[in-house]
């Protein structure tokens, strides 16, 4: 094996902290071979950024290297000065950020931004920079890239900035090309098409790439080595075949049986990692993973594993993973019915959402800038009791707005929302407040849809406040709330923000729970949360439905969940459901274009399951400038002249599956 | 751009309508007569009334207010009710003096003052960064009447470098430059510090954003990312309170003007006050408010022009 | 030149006992700016000017720049200490011929600027007579017609005799005269630009809150003034004013009484201190009509609890005479005793003979720091007495209509106050605002005497030195038996200028500039 | 982030918000210690002024006036032979009133105004933010003078002045804050429950708010002091004989040519307390929220 680009030796980091000293990294050590791609596996807090921080020499002054070196190119980064560290940053190593629309001067001109890293070169003229800059741009599949370079970032899409991001890190043909969770803030289609990017470029230049990612089907997708971290150390190590098929670790192992889109089974339970990561400034004794592990044995109390190897090239660290090996990988999970029956709770029937734009000076000055954009065009859906029906679209589609058009949250232009056969669209509050007994919404990010000054009790029993308590005993309907969601009493005094994703998303059931409605809204209710996390809540929302008969409208962008957890699955588009019926059906054989991109976009966490081509090109349009026609017709392969001028009308195949496509695809 | 101008014009007028009432509903409850303070004893209800027809001030509220509108909008302020020169000429022989003022101690202390500020921000809670603190702190508390006092006995009586009284020979570039100095170190002394905290704040967020850690990452050199990255956007509120300081000085200005005997329009207004020379008033007001208008607008224009995320989108 | 002066109108008075220097005393020599060959005088001007026309001026400083500038029929002079008036350059005879008759007779040859012409009678006629009519008439009111009788001659008439009339009113700035022809063009009166001047300097340049600049007259028949430049510069701050004078930029400025004693003991180099006069009088009223001063004990015991020494010598760093009366010393008729005197268990006794407890006063201010230390003075004094009494410091609008019934109805709450007043050289002039008719208007005591009124009347007219005398010494002793006043002080009017400077300034404080002379 | 480490599962408003632990976070760093010792001291001064104080601040002594400081008079003795160091005593009780009250009122009313703005009809918030902007585009020195004309100066007046001008900046921040929560995913979570806008003000919105304003106020205790003095040499201060600061040093400013002490006794006090509740501010901001800039 040729000699490594990068290599990390028993490198551990703390962090001096109010609350202590943080140990975020303890003697992790890991190569990246040239030409090869490595990924960093691990979820939230496992010190993925920590790591990259240090190779780069951009710890925050609270950081403090403890032991070890960061070799790259025969000289230890950990102890190059300030100066020789900038050489080195740029030239030889650069890095791509997660979130693409916050990594660029927002003040300053993309191509001077690129420009800018040409710093050092000083024979180069201005134009000759500029040159070599266009040229990237085109590189990274900027059109127009002479004219783009004078915009500023705020002027360019995420999915674009983030292939800025790109253009700009590889302007050196750098020797180390870090990326730190470079699509997690993408769209799936978007991703896609960064993926393959990337591959290209990986190609194309020849550099060795450090992969940092939570998600599986990405690592499985672009890489050829993985790293497992957890917690702040080194878990497990090796080729990508090997930790994908030959999992050692439990957590590896547990983490690839968690990720929804691998049970394939719609019925099954998805299975978790119970616990919580430990408390990094007091280290437990022993296995970090231990609490959570389930395999430990008494070396696991009291020492740190260090890491075995395996086989040549491949190591974990783990006393107990021997037994492992001869187990084959993901179980049979124990399944669980649906009870669904078809009096319809809810009927949308052709909804309209529209936000205005502009103020009263803007209309004046310009007559003819439209005043409004609509952000969902006539939606119908039906949802039965009991049944779970399944929002997906990427963001913008208008899937949020239809889920609060619903609640009365958002007012719905016309159309008929019917809840139990009511009319409920345009009540006034005072009467539509009678309905939200019946009807909850969960919102989707965990901890900030709660409101971060109360105290998880009073938050739970909030809407007794609200909607009166019918003389129910408040101390007993707390604890029964808190038993269904499976939180123990110690939490009642807690407040959001004290709470991890997992725990903050139980309460907001809890709370959605409190009245027993007759349906509950929960808008992306695994966004944010871990991949092992994740599959908690889906399988206690699977379970209440089945105790309660609850009915479900899930919004998501994330379709293995979606498949998940649906009876019937809408997929919106600029606004409109474009394709609409069974999941299985829905999955098994899309009918419209845009349903196949999306599936076809899902990373699988297996790497025999490669992609070959990204699926659709372009982006989404912007809501206020609809193509005429269908409106995915840009960005649709088989588009046709009729595609482009008349729009589509519903088309039902069969088994209520419903299609707003010219050409519904073979085989629907 | 264009669309947010006009509406914050729009706004401005109305804020200066409102001012200007504001004014009108104030002198009507403020108590006093011009000719008793001026006169004493000597004044005579007969002369008072003759006064205080003069001043309209017999009229009630409303006719008042519309009769100062009138008149503004036929370029006439009225005139000093002693004197009887038109209000419009006394306006405009303090106006330069306090611009120029204004100007310099904003000048001097913005510079300072995002200089130190970027200094601390890029050492945060070093030694250097403390003693930047309480330096700016104290130029924020000591009062610019108290500082001004020490400047003119050091500079002027002891050293006798600058000269202590006046605005200087008029039509004297040199001259005026020399006795703009200690004024203008007093006024804008207290504005160091704040210019410095505020743009020690607002580096210290965007060092922190992604961006920046983007443009270290692709090596640029501290200076380059600290002076050019990170104030490029950090300035961006500084230049909104810069609009506000300059604004407050219009009027604000007055303890430098008294010392330094300073024919400045905040002292004018603050003269005109206390011997109850309503016409003078009005039409200070008047001005100051649209000044201050205008600059806050000014700023905020500049603020919006200089950030492409608003300049495009407005 | 004829100076002629009669025994009659030689109506000088005795220069008090002055703390620090003669008015017109000639000082020890040292130099003073000179530049470019020019000799100027930098002068410091507290306020700047509005109205420059004596018939409607405010004062003060416009009447410095009037006295510099126009002709005037007598001046203030003081011989061997003693204020007297003496004809002014303009004359060629000035004389009280009876008490109610002034002849006068101008010297030709005085030009009028922006080519107006002679100085004439008909001028003297037509500016006494608009005074008639003016702002200032009451300083005229003796005054019935001029009568001229040739172009340089004429008689002055008065309705009745009136001694007072030479120092209070002839040799003040309402004795200022204008230029008929000009001032008519220029509509019968004028503010800040004189129509026409007539005098041994002119006005070079105004430049308003900023100076005011005064060149040599070069058409002046007179002897040409010492001063080829004089600037009078604005500064309104004391402090200012003395740091600018330190600095060097000004030769001359009024001072803070209390800086006095700084500049008295320890003078920056060169410096002189001059005191004009003391012609300001300050008292605590108390308004006798109020509920809660209406027991006369009451008064007569804050009469005897207040320490005025102590004031004098907190407020005013023992640089202004104690006031036993409204008559200011210098002036004649100045008393050394009034009929009550700090004595605090006389106070409480008089406290308890009014059989008054638990009393609570509000004391009303000028908002200015030596008033206000006055105050806390007094509110410590009475509070040994059993009177608590709130400060209430007030800007100079509402202080000035506190006692005045045309303002509304603060009067009615008007309880005590620190007052104070500045008069002219002669006595008549500060009991003019005490008489029953005054009550309300600037009698804020509101008490009522027909003795006093009876007696002002008489004073007015009368000529003899010696019932004069007992006139005043009896309405003082009326104003004390009011019980309404407490006499605090006379503060001086006091300057520092360079030793080479011979300063005159008259004892109300304005700068005779024409008869400024270097050393 | 890069600034600070966080921990997995917890923000970085972790810990939690009481007073308590607000103060431990406060007082780890130099800052924080110097800025709370500061205030402490402040607090306790004015609290025992009568217990400390050597003499009665109001006890003139016409006598020993004007001396230098001494073992008698630690700081010297005013125009009345007033004992400088009492006086300052007695006035930090002014300075905690003024503070405490007129900083209070304005954070109250401003804390209402802001967030009916916030989260308010269009009208009202329009309405507000004119009202804000004309009080700023009023010059300040009229309105003091008018209202001080009106009723004669007093430490409610001071007060009152303060307050008029200093609304607009807490009404600012609070409307800011307000219309940032206004569509945050809780609040919205609140009215899908059905929850009432007086409820969500009161419990939802209002904790959230008050707390960027608190770290305002904490920086405006020495602005209210600052403002005081400055009105006090315009003679529109409080009223004698309150041995307010901003009315020593404006007595010692008149006095100073004579003796420099009761400027030097009078400022600094003040210079030190408003480091003491800057230092204070600036803990309370890196605490709760690195991102909240002090509106001018």
């Amino acid at each position: 094996m040729a000699r490594p680009v990068l290599a990390v030796r028993h490198l551990s980091v703390d962090f001096r902290t109010l609350r202590g000293r943080v140990h975020a990294l303890r003697d992790v050590s890991l190569e990246v071979p040239p030409n090869k791609i490595v990924g960093v596996l691990g979820e939230s807090g496992c010190g993925k950024s920590t790591l990259i921080n240090a190779v780069t020499g951009l710890l925050a002054n609270n950081a403090e290297i403890t032991r070890g070196e960061v070799i790259f190119e025969q000289a230890d980064l950990a102890k190059l000065s300030e100066r020789e560290l900038l050489k080195v940053r740029g030239e030889k190593i650069s890095m791509v950020f997660q979130d693409p629309m916050t990594a660029q001067n927002p003040v300053i001109s993309v191509g001077r931004q690129m420009t800018d890293t040409l710093y050092r070169h000083r024979k180069l003229s201005a134009g000759e920079k500029r040159k070599l800059a266009t040229g990237m741009f085109r590189k990274v599949g900027i059109s127009d890239p002479e004219e783009r370079m004078d915009q500023f970032p705020h002027e360019f899409s995420g999915g674009m900035r983030q292939r800025i991001s790109i253009a700009m890190a590889l302007m050196m043909n750098p020797d180390l090309f870090i990326a730190d969770e470079p699509t997690t803030a993408l769209d799936v289609t978007m991703e896609a098409q960064f993926i393959h990017l990337l591959r290209e470029l990986q190609a194309d230049i020849g550099c060795a790439v450090l992969f940092i990612s939570h998600n599986l089907g990405l690592i499985a997708e672009l890489c050829d080595e993985v790293v497992v971290m957890y917690a702040g150390e080194v878990v497990e190590k090796g080729p990508l075949a090997e930790i994908f098929f030959n999992p050692c670790h439990h957590y590896t192992r547990r983490l690839i049986e968690c990720d929804p889109s691998r049970v394939l089974d719609r019925s099954a339970v998805l299975p978790t990692i119970p616990g919580r990561l430990p408390n990094l400034t007091r280290l437990p004794a022993g296995c970090i993973f231990r609490s959570r592990c389930g395999h430990a044995i008494a070396e696991c109390a009291t020492k740190s594993p260090p890491l075995l190897a395996v086989s040549e090239t491949h190591s974990v660290a783990c006393f107990n993973h021997a037994s492992l090996i001869e187990r084959p990988a993901g179980g049979r999970a124990p399944r669980l019915k649906s009870n669904a029956s078809e009096n319809p709770v809810l009927e949308v029937d052709g909804v309209h959402v529209r936000y205005p734009t502009g103020g009263l000076i803007r209309r004046l000055l310009r007559p003819d800038a439209p005043r409004h954009m609509d952000a969902v065009i006539d939606v119908g859906l039906k949802v039965a009791e009991g049944q779970t029906f399944g929002l997906a679209g990427e963001s913008g589609s208008g899937k949020s707005s239809l889920g609060r058009a619903i609640m009365g949250l958002t007012p719905a232009k016309d159309g008929s929302i019917r809840f139990k056969g009511d009319e409920i669209r345009g009540l006034p509050p005072r009467e539509f407040k009678r309905y939200r007994r019946a009807m909850a919404m969960m919102f989707q990010d965990p901890v900030a849809s709660l409101s971060p000054r109360q105290k998880v009790r009073r938050l739970v029993m909030e809407p007794f406040e609200i909607h009166g308590a019918d003389g129910r005993d408040l101390n007993r309907e707390a604890e029964n709330l808190f038993q269904m969601v499976g939180l123990s009493r110690e939490f009642f005094d807690r407040y959001a923000h004290e709470l991890s994703g997992g725990q903050a998303r139980r309460v907001g059931v809890a709370r959605a729970l409190a009245l027993r409605p007759a349906l509950i809204i929960a808008d992306e209710p695994t966004a944010g949360l871990d991949v092992s996390v994740q599959g908690e809540i889906l399988n206690l929302l699977r379970e209440l439905q089945r105790e309660l008969g609850l009915t479900y409208i899930v919004i998501s962008h994330n379709l293995p969940v979606l498949r998940h957890v649906s009876d019937r699955v809408g997929i919106m588009y600029l606004g409109r459901i474009v394709e609409q019926g069974p999941t299985d059906r829905i999955f098994s054989r899309p009918a419209h274009p845009y349903t196949r991109a999306l599936l076809d976009g899902i990373p699988r966490p297996d790497p025999s399951m490669r992609r070959k081509l990204e699926s659709i090109e372009g982006e989404i349009p912007s809501i206020t400038n609809r193509p005429p026609g269908c409106e995915f017709h840009p960005r649709c392969p088989i588009a046709s002249d009729l595609c482009r001028a008349v729009p589509p009308a519903a088309t039902e195949l069969n088994q209520d599956h419903v299609v707003h496509c010219h050409n519904p695809l073979q085989g629907a | 751009m264009l669309n947010y101008a006009l509406q914050r014009i729009g706004l401005a007028i109305v804020i200066v309508f409102l001012v200007v009432f504001a004014l009108f509903v104030m002198i009507h409850f403020i108590p006093g007569d011009p000719v008793a303070i001026a006169l004493g004893p000597r004044a005579t209800p007969e002369i008072e009334a003759r006064f205080v027809a003069k001043m309209r001030l017999d009229e009630p509220l409303y006719m008042q207010f519309f009769a100062f509108l009138g008149g503004v909008l036929q370029g006439d302020l009225g005139n000093d009710i002693f004197s009887e020169r038109p209000v419009l000429t006394i306006l405009f022989e303090a106006l330069p003096y306090t611009v120029i003022l204004a100007t310099a101690a904003m000048a001097w202390s913005a510079a300072l003052g995002i200089f130190l500020g970027c200094f601390s921000a890029a050492r945060p809670n070093s030694l250097i960064d403390r003693i930047t603190g309480v330096v700016s702190i104290g130029t924020i508390t000591v009062p610019s009447f108290v500082v001004s006092i020490y400047m003119l006995i050091v500079f002027a009586v002891f050293l006798k470098w600058l000269p202590v009284i006046g605005a200087g020979e008029p039509g004297n570039f040199w001259d005026q430059a020399r006795h703009l100095i200690l004024p203008a170190f007093a006024v804008g002394l207290g504005w160091v510090g704040y210019v410095a905290r505020m743009v020690r704040a607002s580096m210290l967020e965007v060092i922190g954003e992604n961006h920046i850690r983007a443009a270290r990452s692709f090596g640029l050199p501290h200076r380059v990312v600290v002076y050019r990255y990170a104030l490029k956007v950090a300035i961006l509120p500084t230049i909104t309170l810069l609009g506000i300081g300059f604004g407050n000085l219009l009027s604000g200005a007055v303890f430098a003007e008294i010392i330094f005997s300073r024919p400045g329009i905040g002292k004018l207004i603050f003269d005109m006050v206390m011997t109850r020379n309503f016409p003078v008033v009005q039409g200070g007001v008047l001005v100051t408010a649209i000044l201050y208008v205008a600059t806050t607008l000014t700023a905020d224009l500049l603020a919006a022009a200089m950030d492409p995320r608003i300049r495009k989108s407005l | 030149m004829t100076h002629s002066k009669q025994g009659l109108s030689r109506r000088g008075f005795v220069a008090g006992a002055i703390a620090a220097g003669p008015v017109l005393a000639t000082l020890p020599n040292a130099t003073i700016v000179r530049a470019q060959g020019k000799t100027i005088l930098n002068a410091r001007l507290q306020r700047d000017i509005t109205v420059l026309d004596p018939g409607y001026m405010v004062g003060g400083t416009e009447i410095a720049v009037q006295y510099a500038v126009m002709p005037r029929l007598a001046h203030v002079v003081n011989e061997s200490g003693t204020f007297t008036w003496a004809p002014s350059e303009y004359m060629a005879a000035l004389s009280q011929d009876d008490p109610t008759h002034i002849s006068f007779e101008l010297k030709t040859g005085f030009m009028w600027t922006n080519g107006y012409g002679e100085f004439t009678a008909e001028d003297v006629k037509y500016s006494l007579d608009r005074m008639l009519v003016s702002d200032w008439k009451d300083k005229w009111l003796a005054l019935d017609r001029v009568e001229l009788s040739g172009p340089y001659s004429g008689t002055i008439v008065l309705k009745h005799p009136s001694p007072a009339i030479w120092l209070t009113t002839i040799t003040a700035g309402a004795g200022n005269l204008v230029c008929k022809a000009a001032t008519e063009d220029a509509g019968g009166q004028y503010t800040t630009e004189i129509p026409a001047t007539c005098g041994p300097y002119v006005i070079a340049e105004w430049t308003p809150k900023q100076r005011l600049v005064f060149t040599r007259n070069p058409d002046w028949p007179g002897p040409m003034p010492d001063f080829d430049e004089v600037r009078y510069i604005l500064v309104d701050d004391d402090t200012a004013a003395e740091l600018a004078y330190e600095a060097g930029e000004v030769d001359i400025t009024r001072v803070a009484v209390s800086s006095l004693p700084r500049y008295t003991q320890n003078p920056p180099p060169d410096t002189n201190v001059t005191v004009a006069g003391h012609l300001q009088y300050a008292w605590l009223g108390m308004n006798t009509e109020h509920p809660k001063l209406q027991n006369e004990k009451v008064r007569q015991a804050i009469q005897h609890a207040v320490d005025v020494d102590s004031i004098i010598q907190a407020a005013y760093f023992d640089n202004a005479p104690r006031s036993f009366g409204i008559v200011p010393p210098g002036v004649f008729g100045s008393r050394s005793q009034a009929s009550f005197g700090y004595d605090p268990a006389k106070a409480r006794e008089l406290m308890a003979e009014s059989g008054v407890s638990g009393l609570e006063l509000e004391l009303k201010t000028l908002n200015q720091q030596a008033r206000i230390v006055s105050a806390q003075i007094i509110q410590a004094n009475l509070a040994d007495i059993g009177i608590a009494t709130k400060i209430i410091p007030l800007d100079s609008g509402p202080f000035w209509s506190l006692g005045r019934e045309s303002k509304g109805d603060e009067w009615m709450d008007a309880q005590i106050w620190i007052m104070r007043f500045g008069g002219a050289l002669d006595p008549l002039d500060y009991f003019q605002w005490f008489t029953s008719e005054q009550v309300g208007n600037w009698n804020w005591e509101r008490w009522t005497s027909e003795e006093f009124d009876e007696i002002y009347q008489k004073l007015a007219t009368e000529t003899d030195d010696a019932r004069r005398l007992e006139m005043i010494s009896r309405l003082q002793e009326i104003m004390d038996e009011s019980a309404g006043y407490v006499w605090l002080q006379h503060e001086p009017e006091a300057f520092i200028h360079r030793s080479s400077l011979n300063p005159v300034i008259v004892p109300t404080g304005e700068y005779d500039f024409r008869r400024f002379t270097a050393a | 982030m890069t600034d600070r480490f966080e921990p997995a599962g917890e923000s970085a408003f972790s810990e939690d918000r009481k007073p308590a632990a607000t103060l431990r976070m406060v007082l780890r760093t130099p800052q924080g210690v110097i800025g709370v010792t500061i205030v402490a001291v402040f607090l306790l001064s004015a609290l025992f002024a009568p217990a400390i104080a050597p003499y009665d601040p109001f006890q003139i002594n016409i006598p020993d006036r004007l001396q230098a400081p001494s073992l008698n008079h630690l700081l010297g003795t005013d125009q009345l032979g007033r004992d400088t160091f009492s006086r300052i005593l007695y006035g930090g009780r002014i300075a905690v009133q003024l503070a405490g009250i007129a900083v209070g009122l304005s954070l109250a009313i401003g804390l209402v105004l802001g967030m009916i703005a916030g989260y308010g009809p269009r009208w009202f918030d329009n309405l507000m933010l004119l009202l804000f902007d004309t009080i700023r585009s009023f010059p300040t020195i009229v309105m003091a003078m008018a209202v001080v004309s009106l009723t004669g100066p007093s430490l409610e007046m001071v007060m009152a002045i303060f307050v008029i001008n200093a609304v607009p900046g807490f009404g600012r921040i609070a409307r800011t804050q307000t219309l940032a929560l206004r569509n945050t995913e809780f609040i919205l979570a609140e009215h899908s429950l059905g929850a009432s806008t007086a409820l969500i003000l009161r419990r939802h919105i209002m904790p959230n708010v008050v707390g960027p304003l608190l770290i305002l106020a904490a920086m405006d205790v020495p602005v209210v002091i600052t403002v005081e003095a400055g009105l006090s040499f315009l003679g529109l201060g409080v009223l004698p004989p309150t041995p307010s600061w901003g009315s020593l040093l404006n007595e010692g400013f008149r006095i100073l040519r004579d003796t420099p002490w009761p400027v030097i006794a009078g400022g600094l006090p003040l210079i030190i307390t408003t480091l003491g509740f800057t230092f204070l501010g600036e803990s309370l901001r890196d605490v709760f929220d690195p991102k909240l800039r002090k509106e001018p």
